[in-house]
């Protein structure tokens, strides 16, 4: 399972870049673990997950298809 | 009316847009009042460096989408004539206007709680990140209060 | 900036004036928020009769000093960077814009707030009088809700 | 005594002009009496009275040099 991450503000300075492919992760929850093992400061980084363009509050299973975003808080204004 | 509108605008809100927009309610005659809200890009100092500009981006496809339920929520709580919203993207410097808020009502209350709220409501829901850049070129984040 | 000024200008407030009045604020960079209300003439029906315009008329001493009291009383309560009034004269065509608040600050809440006070103060306060015209040149004075 | 009253909005209807010039009166209340009896319509009409610009609530001394108005109530905005 192939699933792109788009990453946002800033935390594309922690993943160096604006998307992340990932293999593997049938879940939120694994795509977060896939994650914070390659870039370990993401654990201390505040941030919601979101899926579809809805942020998610529990573990949401994704494809290749659905469209995952981290998003760290708004200041947007 | 409802359907979803991109929000983002690249580069600064110019006063001139803000006054075609205004202009343009001029043949809505059922308005009696209309309440702007303009963000603008403030000069601060950060550990003793001025910030000279904003760089905003956003995850548009979210936001706008966001934006259109926050719109239909003000719709249905007050009594409006009509809404726009307008956010800018890329680097705006300080002195610029970064965000438009514009609500029409036929009467004041619903006109000016729309915009508060539409105000209180985008900075809180909506997907946008500014980066503040300082007078050396160092940047740092920008934190919604 | 808290002597006596003129609020009244005669006829309708035009956009392009706006606009020119935002412009104006680039250069204050410790501003982050503009709160703009404006009062535009509704074509209302009375009696089956539709309001073609208002004409004001005004005690324009005595609210140019009260005006000066409310502005005093804002810049006390809230912390502004500037606040501008201008409130029409004469004749104003429904449709047309017949009051202009504007207030700005470094902060959202305080411009928002002081600008929709000086709105409701200056409504209760300020010795103005609109004449509702109709489209038959008869008329009804105006009462404020 | 002379005094000159200004008279706005609504009520120019009653007085037919802006300022009424009145004699022998020498407060704010021998002012609306005389005003009353002239224009009999004012006792049914809701206004305040200002003196030099500040509305006044009680009756308040005035001569030919005090700025005395009828205000009817505002309606501006």
């Amino acid at each position: 399972m192939f699933v792109e991450i788009m990453v946002f503000g800033q935390l594309t300075e922690i993943t160096g870049s604006a998307t992340v492919a990932l293999e593997g992760a049938a879940d939120t929850d694994a795509v977060l673990r896939l994650l914070q093992t390659r870039y370990p400061r993401l654990t201390g980084s505040r941030y919601v997950v979101a899926v579809n363009k809805k942020i998610i509050t529990e573990n949401t299973k994704v494809g290749n298809t659905d469209a995952v975003a981290l998003l760290p808080p708004f200041s947007g204004g | 009316m409802h359907s979803k509108k991109n929000i983002f605008v690249q580069g600064p809100v110019d006063a001139a847009f803000i006054a075609e927009s205004i202009q343009q309610h001029s043949n809505k005659t059922g308005i009696g009042a209309h309440s702007i809200f303009l963000g603008q890009v403030r000069a601060d100092e950060k550990d003793g460096k001025k910030v000279i500009g904003i760089a905003y981006t956003a995850y548009e496809d979210m936001a706008n989408e966001q934006m259109t339920l926050i719109r239909e929520a003000m719709f249905e709580k007050y009594k409006l004539t009509c809404m726009h919203v307008y956010h800018s993207l890329g680097q705006i410097a300080s002195g610029q206007l970064c965000l438009f808020v514009f609500t029409s009502a036929p009467h004041r209350k619903a006109a000016i709680d729309a915009c508060e709220e539409t105000v209180e409501r985008l900075k809180a829901e909506l997907p946008v990140w500014g980066r503040e850049i300082m007078e050396d070129e160092s940047f740092q984040w920008k934190i919604n209060q």
